[in-house]
C-alpha cells in the first residue's frame, strides 16, 4: 500500500464511497435485470399457452 | 442494413446481447488498470499531497455524468423526432447511471477540496452546478415514475430533457457569475487543449476515462434491454387482457 | 363540405383498437356511431376532434369547424351559466348567447352559479355550448347521459334545428333521438388480437 | 384570448379562486425569517434581498398545480384544444393570467415586508425591479411545469421538483440584483442577465408548454 500520508483517510474514503456507489449501481441493475427476465419468461409462456 | 433497423426493440435486444461480454471485460480492464496504476504507481503532488489520486474517479465521473445528459438528449431528440422506442428506453437507463456518476463527482470533488477550502461543502461553481444537474437527473427519473403510459412518458420525459439542458447550461453561467470559483483550472481544457496534468498523471486518468466511459456504456445497454423486457411483458399483457 | 374519414387506424394505450373505418357525413345528415363499450367509440370521437392522432388513414373537413362534446363539459362551478356561455362564445368568435339559453330553457337559470346546478341542468349547460360555437360540425361523445325526457327533446329539437341549417352531426348515443340518421356499427372494424396495425405496443411483441 | 383572460382574473377573484394565497404565503414566510435566523437587525438587512426573493419565488411555486389542473379536471383543457385558439396563445395567457393574480401582488407587496427585514433604504427600489424583470419568467417557468404534471394525480410535488433547478438562474440574477442594489453596487450586469433570461422565456417556453399539452392530453 503507497504511503497516503496526512490524507489517507480523505483518499481512502472518496474511493470507498465512489465504489461502493457503483457496485450499488450495478447490483440493482442486475437484480432489476434478472427479474425482468424472469417475469419475460413467465409472460411469454403464458402467451404461448393461450397464443 | 441501416443502423436504423436496430431501433426494433427485439432486434436491439439481440444486438446487445451479443455485445455486452465484450463490453463488460474491456470497462474492467481498463477500470482496474487505470485506477490501480493511479493509486499505486504515481507519485503525490508535492503541494495535494496524496488527495491527487481522487483525480481517477473524480474527473471521470464528472466527464460521465456530463455526457450522460448529454446522451440521453440525443435520444430524446431522437424519440421525439423518429419515434423509436429503443432511444425513449434508452434515455430512461441512462438516468440513474448519470445520477450515480454526478453523486460519485459531487462525493469526491467535497472530499477532494476538503484540505484545501477547510470546509467539506465549497459553493464553487462547478461543484454547484454538478449539484443543479444532479436535481435535473432526480426531476427526470421522477416524471418517468409518475406518468402510466410509457409513450406519453417518453414524450414529456423528451421535452423536459431538452428544456432541461438549456437551463443547466443557463445556470452553469448563472453560477460561474455567482461566485468566482476556488476549483483547479480544467484537467484536460477540451477547448485549449493544453494539459495542465503532467505526463505521468495523464496516461492513468486517461485510461480511467475510457474505463469509466465504458462502464457507462455496458451499464445503460444492460438497464436499456431491461426496459425493453418489461415493456414487452406489459405488451404481452395487454394483448392477452384484450383477446380474453 | 363534407366529412370524410377515409381507412382510419386508432390506438389506444399503445394498441391497436379500430382499424381500416372509413365513412362520410354530409351536410344536414346526421351518424350515429353504435357498438360495445370499449369498442373504440371515444377514441374515434377525439381522434375526429383533433384530440389524438391517428394511426394511419385521414380526415378530410374537420380543421377548424368541429365542436365537441365529451363527457366533461367544461363548466366553471364558480362562474354564473351566461357567463360560462358568453366565455365560449368569445372563444370560438360568436357572442349572441340569447338563443343558446332559449333553445334549452336557461333563461330562469342565467344568474345562477353554475356549481349550484343538478347534473341535468349542467348537462343542458354543456349542449347549450355548442349551439354558441357556431361550429358546423358537432362531434358528441354519449350527449344525453344524465339527461330527463323533456330535456332529450330539447336536445332532440336543436339538432333537428342544426341539421335544417345545414349542419353535421356525428355522435355516439345509445338512446333514439327520434331523428333520421344513419347507423354506423363499428365492431366489425374492431382490431383482432393477431392483426398488426403499427400501434406502438406492437414493436414489443 | 381577451376572453380567456377575462375568466380567468374573474374566476381567480371570485371566492376560493386563491387570489390572496400567494400573497399570505409570502407574507408569512417572511415574518417566519427572523424568528429562524433571530432579530439581529444587522444580519436581517445583509440577508432581506435574498430572503424576499425566495419568498417570491416559493409563492409562485404554490399556486401553480391549481393552474391548468382544474381546467383539465372540467374538461375545458380539450375543448380549448377543439377552439380556434392555438394552444400557444392560451398557455400564454394562462401564464399572463398567474402573473397578474400572483405576481405582480408579490412585487407590490415586496418592499412593505422588506421593512419587516430592515432592508437598506437603496434596495427597495431595485428589489421592485428585479421582481418585476423575474416574477414573469417564474409564471412561465411554472406554466410550463404545470403543463409536464397536469395528468399526474398529486402532481404538486413533482411540479416542484421540476421547477426549481429551472428557477435557479432568475433567482441567482434576480437575488443578484436586488443585493447589489441594497448595498449601492452596479447592478447592469445581473439586470442585463434577468432581462435577457425572462425575454427568452416568454418568447420560447409557451411552445414547449403547449407541446407538452398536446402530448399530455393524448
Amino acid at each position: 500500500m503507497p504511503d497516503l500520508g496526512k490524507y489517507a483517510v480523505e483518499v481512502v474514503s472518496a474511493y470507498g464511497a465512489s465504489l461502493l456507489l457503483l457496485a450499488l449501481l450495478l447490483g440493482l441493475s442486475l437484480r432489476r435485470g434478472q427479474r425482468a427476465r424472469a417475469e419475460l419468461a413467465k409472460a411469454e409462456a403464458e402467451a404461448a399457452d393461450h397464443g | 442494413m441501416s443502423i436504423w433497423s436496430y431501433a426494433n426493440p427485439v432486434k436491439f435486444l439481440a444486438l446487445s446481447i451479443r455485445v455486452q461480454p465484450f463490453l463488460w471485460t474491456a470497462a474492467l480492464i481498463c477500470l482496474a488498470t487505470g485506477l490501480i496504476w493511479g493509486f499505486f504507481a504515481t507519485p503525490d503532488d508535492f503541494r495535494q499531497g496524496s488527495t491527487v489520486k481522487i483525480i481517477y474517479l473524480h474527473v471521470p465521473a464528472a466527464l460521465m455524468a456530463i455526457n450522460a445528459w448529454f446522451m440521453m438528449l440525443i435520444t430524446s431528440l431522437i424519440w421525439l423526432v423518429r419515434r423509436h422506442h429503443v432511444s425513449a428506453l434508452a434515455a430512461k437507463a441512462a438516468a440513474p447511471v448519470g445520477l450515480v456518476m454526478t453523486l460519485i463527482a459531487l462525493i469526491t470533488g467535497a472530499i477532494w477540496g476538503q484540505p484545501m477550502w477547510g470546509t467539506w461543502w465549497e459553493w464553487d461553481p462547478r461543484l454547484t452546478s454538478f449539484l443543479i444537474l444532479f436535481l435535473f437527473y432526480l426531476g427526470y427519473m421522477a416524471l418517468w415514475e409518475a406518468i402510466e403510459d410509457p409513450d406519453t412518458a417518453a414524450d414529456l420525459t423528451s421535452v423536459l430533457c431538452l428544456v432541461g439542458s438549456v437551463f443547466a447550461v443557463l445556470s452553469r453561467y448563472a453560477v460561474q457569475f455567482w461566485n468566482q470559483g476556488l476549483h483547479q483550472g480544467t484537467s484536460i481544457p477540451v477547448t485549449t487543449g493544453a494539459r495542465t496534468v503532467s505526463d505521468v498523471f495523464f496516461v492513468p486518468l486517461l485510461i480511467c476515462m475510457i474505463g469509466f466511459g465504458l462502464l457507462f456504456a455496458a451499464l445503460v445497454l444492460y438497464r436499456t434491454g431491461t426496459e425493453i423486457r418489461l415493456r414487452r411483458i406489459r405488451a404481452l399483457r395487454a394483448r392477452m387482457e384484450r383477446t380474453l | 363540405m363534407l366529412l370524410r374519414v377515409q381507412n382510419l387506424t386508432l390506438a389506444r394505450g399503445g394498441l391497436p383498437v379500430i382499424a381500416g373505418l372509413s365513412f362520410a357525413v354530409g351536410p344536414g345528415q346526421a351518424l350515429i356511431l353504435r357498438g360495445p363499450n370499449g369498442a373504440g367509440k371515444t377514441t374515434l370521437l377525439r381522434c375526429i376532434a383533433g384530440l389524438q392522432p391517428p394511426l394511419a388513414g385521414d380526415i378530410s373537413g374537420a380543421a377548424e369547424r368541429i365542436a365537441y362534446a365529451g363527457h366533461a363539459d367544461g363548466i366553471k362551478a364558480m362562474l354564473s351559466v351566461s357567463e360560462n356561455l358568453r366565455f365560449w362564445a368569445q372563444v370560438f368568435g360568436g357572442s349572441d348567447i340569447a338563443e343558446a339559453l332559449d333553445a334549452y330553457a336557461l333563461h330562469p337559470l342565467a344568474d345562477r352559479l353554475a356549481g349550484t346546478l343538478s347534473a341535468g341542468q349542467k348537462r343542458r349547460l354543456g349542449l347549450a355550448r355548442l349551439l354558441v360555437t357556431g361550429c358546423p360540425v358537432w362531434v358528441l361523445d354519449e350527449p344525453t347521459v344524465s339527461l330527463d325526457k323533456e330535456a332529450v327533446a330539447m336536445f332532440a329539437e336543436a339538432m333537428r334545428h342544426h341539421l335544417q341549417a345545414g349542419g353535421t352531426a356525428l355522435m355516439a348515443t345509445h338512446i333514439d333521438l327520434g331523428i333520421e340518421a344513419e347507423v354506423l356499427d363499428i365492431s366489425p372494424f374492431r382490431v383482432t388480437a393477431g392483426q398488426r396495425a403499427g400501434a406502438s405496443d406492437e414493436a414489443f411483441l | 384570448m381577451i376572453a380567456l383572460l377575462t375568466r380567468d382574473l374573474r374566476l381567480a377573484l371570485r371566492a376560493g379562486g386563491g387570489f390572496g394565497l400567494g400573497l399570505a404565503f409570502f407574507l408569512i414566510v417572511t415574518t417566519l425569517v427572523p424568528f429562524s435566523v433571530g432579530p439581529h437587525t444587522d444580519l436581517l438587512r445583509v440577508i432581506a434581498p435574498g430572503i424576499l426573493w425566495l419568498g417570491a419565488l416559493l409563492a409562485c411555486l404554490l399556486s401553480l398545480d391549481r393552474l391548468l389542473a382544474l381546467d383539465y379536471e372540467d374538461g375545458t383543457l380539450d375543448l380549448l384544444l377543439t377552439a380556434p385558439l392555438p394552444l400557444e396563445a392560451a398557455v400564454s395567457i394562462k401564464a399572463l393570467a398567474h402573473w397578474l393574480t400572483t405576481g405582480l401582488p408579490l412585487v407590490l407587496a415586496a418592499p412593505v415586508l422588506g421593512v419587516l427585514l430592515n432592508l437598506q433604504p437603496a434596495g427597495y427600489g431595485w428589489l421592485v425591479v428585479s421582481l418585476a424583470f423575474g416574477t414573469p419568467a417564474l409564471s412561465v417557468i411554472g406554466t410550463f411545469g404545470a403543463a409536464l404534471t397536469v395528468g399526474i394525480k398529486r402532481g404538486g410535488l413533482l411540479l416542484s421538483l421540476l421547477v426549481l433547478p429551472l428557477y435557479v438562474p432568475t433567482l441567482v440574477f434576480g437575488a443578484e440584483v436586488a443585493r447589489r442594489g441594497a448595498s449601492g453596487l452596479d447592478v447592469s450586469t445581473p439586470l442585463l442577465m434577468l432581462a435577457g433570461i425572462t425575454l427568452g422565456v416568454i418568447a420560447l417556453m409557451p411552445f414547449a408548454s403547449a407541446a407538452v399539452l398536446r402530448m399530455g392530453l393524448r
